[in-house]
């Protein structure tokens, strides 16, 4: 039977080590895999190359691997929030350096990763700052960008209901990154609010394929009091 | 009638988006014009994946699933539809919206806009997705003040800011007036009453021209 | 309104003029929108460059257009089928030009195409006669082709259902190559076979978004019939 | 036994497929492998857009937009899932799969593979989908007779026909033995009891190296 749940944490982010990229699904706190998140800080997990579009906010979820340090290199296009303050002390002392790119690049980078793509050309931030030290291009007649793509070692991802084989769906707009990460992690681990029994999901319906899905997880709410307050994260 | 409100300044570009146009509202400001759409059919796409935006979610009837890119919870009228980032870029990428709205620092004759940092040494770029709506969008349209509350000019030459996107702007709307950018630079087509082509040129850091005919820029904001 | 409906097929096809190109969705019969095809051949519109994955079977649907020597150039990873020796026939005679690409290649040249990226690095190929007069080049080691995108003035396309903004599904496989068609053409029109209220579709269920719609017609069988026969056809 | 027929080769093959892994099978005779499977669970893919898919449709249950990469009606299993071209290929390109398996005109003792065509003048080049898979799936393993009709060698020190992908199978079933091809080369592991050493490298056009032990290739074809 091909059966990609797990019920065990310690086994669903087996191998995980420190210097891992890791990417994590969401916008916001939508499609924000917070029980991976958490089970990743319990780890203590260090020197992450952590791929996210936001930085989090707050002390909570995204915002607690930054704050404690755990995250190396940070590859996102929005570094700001409500903790953006902490985030600059974190860049100012060398703790965390800061690979910032398009929103929409990030995106087609990941999804130039999961799709076996390794290179790419965009117009987004050509004759800006961004595209300094990139090849640049022209095709007829327009200046383009070449982009390289992200795959990360471990992708983690926020699903609204799968089934055993891992497909997956999602709620509304908090599809966002999270089909993208699921194709690009090597090891892609999923929490899922609802565990569904195969079939459930109409094939026209499935959103992310089984095939990207290493292990499922059902999703728990973790506890605001559960994570670190600002003052035990600094 | 001097200096036009926001939410004037929005009115009059939401006047000039006909129905049917698929249109990218920036974060901030930019985001006013969806109240002055009207009866007008005009589908709002949000970079984080939906097309057939609709207006704020009420008060209590939040869904943390569903969110705008500046993250304020929103509703998906009948006809929306839901998508990944990389469909949503590719939607902006691939010139399929028909206008995107930006705020702006600055602007200049040609085209460039500079919108996503006053520092080209900003120790957090916060880029997000405008350039690639700048670089993607078959129009970009900027609603900005046309100076600095110092006076200083948002209109140049050469943008001193980072660049957001290079000769990307066709139209400006200021509280002063509405601008073409076209391949001669800049084109004074609408100006408030108040204003004269002298006084204009005064406020503005590049060379204008002006229409035959400058319409007068009113406040016809509908709420 | 925004109301993409139309029913008049003079309009709907109005400036496809000759030397167009054409993109037409569909693998095998699945997902082939023979009414506009049909109503392509009636136009008798010359010179097209044809986009479509196979070149057709027998001497219905898009082999008809091939047959009538409407086609001159052809662009698609599988040439053959029933009526190949008239297709080879074509070729010899010097009235049909073809391109074959691999079709993975050629989604993706046209997934590239609706979405703005100009070029793109695949491994497909490397090494093999479609890398010949092609730029090559290592990335992490590996060789790869560059390809570049794929647009056409127009896409033909069928759907299953739509709604009056031009929001499609499709049936089981029938999607294909069908939301990549939609998104590369610069006018894209589509039949379905049912046209339902707006709002009917669920925002997660559409496939391909309205935004890449211009034209929808109401989809109607073409008998068998209503083809030229192989000897009108040459 | 001597020569083994086409499901039973299918049938060898079978076997080395574990539970759970994700597989293409190529048009024509590598179609046969997924009559062996028994009841493990193997999600199968097909280029044109389906994971986990079923058994041939049964005759007149056919769908027509159902339909595999040879264009013959199938059936989608409990947990299938359906996708659109573009994103098919990149489960593919992205090594997503666990195994491909192709017919082959010829393979070379590098891992080349020729299977689209016996001519690189073919004025009809039909390559299809095999180029991709031949590039893209993690294990290309080739399921084809051993040698031509007229006895003329089929795995080669280099393929004279086209290539649909270069160094990239890592293992032939052929219809008198299997072998894996590594860094120095094919490495036989399994041969039908009426062939020796040397009367298989007499069939061969690479030269062969033996494993220590190597088993004896039977028809366990399961029907």
């Amino acid at each position: 039977m091909l059966d990609r749940r797990c019920e065990d944490m310690a086994q669903a982010l087996d191998g995980v080590q420190d210097g891992a990229c890791i990417a994590i699904s969401g916008f916001g706190e939508s499609g924000r895999p917070n029980m991976l998140i958490k089970a990743l800080l319990d780890r203590g997990t260090r020197d992450i190359t952590l791929i996210s579009n936001n930085a989090g906010e707050g002390h909570m979820g995204l915002a607690s691997l930054l704050l404690a340090g755990r995250v190396r290199r940070l590859i996102c296009s929005f570094p700001r929030g409500a903790m953006q303050g902490e985030i600059e002390r974190l860049v100012r002392a060398g703790v965390l350096e800061l690979e910032v790119t398009p929103q929409g690049t990030l995106a087609e980078r990941l999804r130039a990763g999961g799709a076996g793509i390794p290179a790419f050309f965009t117009p987004t931030g050509f004759g800006t700052l961004i595209a300094q030290g990139k090849e640049t291009r022209e095709f007829d007649g327009r200046g383009y960008v070449m982009e390289r793509a992200l795959t990360a070692d471990f992708a983690l991802v926020k699903a609204h209901r799968a089934d055993r084989w891992g497909n997956l769906t999602y709620l509304n707009l908090a599809r966002n990154f999270c089909p993208l990460v699921a194709a690009a992690g090597r090891r892609t681990i999923v929490e899922a609010d609802e565990i569904v029994p195969l079939g459930a999901i109409p094939p026209e319906q499935v959103i992310t394929p089984g095939i990207y899905t290493d292990v499922l997880m059902q999703s728990q709410p973790v506890p605001d009091a559960a994570w670190p307050t600002p003052e035990k994260a600094a | 009638m001097s200096r036009l409100g926001r939410s004037a300044i929005a009115a009059r570009l939401a006047r000039d988006i006909p129905e049917g146009w698929h249109v990218n509202l920036g974060i901030g400001i930019p985001e006013l014009v969806a109240d002055h759409i009207g009866a007008r059919e005009v589908v709002f796409h949000s970079e984080n994946g939906i097309l057939g935006m609709g207006p704020a979610a009420a008060e209590g009837e939040e869904d943390w699933t569903l969110i705008n890119a500046g993250k304020k919870p929103i509703t998906a009228l009948k006809g929306a539809s839901f998508f990944n980032h990389a469909e949503s870029f590719a939607i902006v990428r691939g010139g399929h919206l028909d206008l995107c709205v930006l705020g702006a620092y600055q602007v200049a004759a040609n085209g460039d806009i500079a919108n996503w940092s006053r520092d080209a040494d900003d120790i957090l770029p916060a880029i997000g997705g405008a350039m690639d709506l700048a670089a993607g969008a078959q129009r970009i349209w900027v609603l900005m003040s046309h100076t600095e509350k110092s006076g200083a000019p948002r209109i140049l030459e050469r943008c001193a800011y980072p660049l957001t996107g290079a000769g990307v702007v066709s139209r400006i709307y200021t509280d002063l007036a509405v601008i073409e950018i076209g391949p001669q630079g800049p084109l004074v087509t609408d100006m408030v009453a108040t204003e004269s082509p002298e006084s204009l040129q005064e406020k503005t850091g590049a060379q204008l021209r002006f229409a035959p005919k400058v319409a007068t820029l009113e406040d016809i904001a509908d709420r």
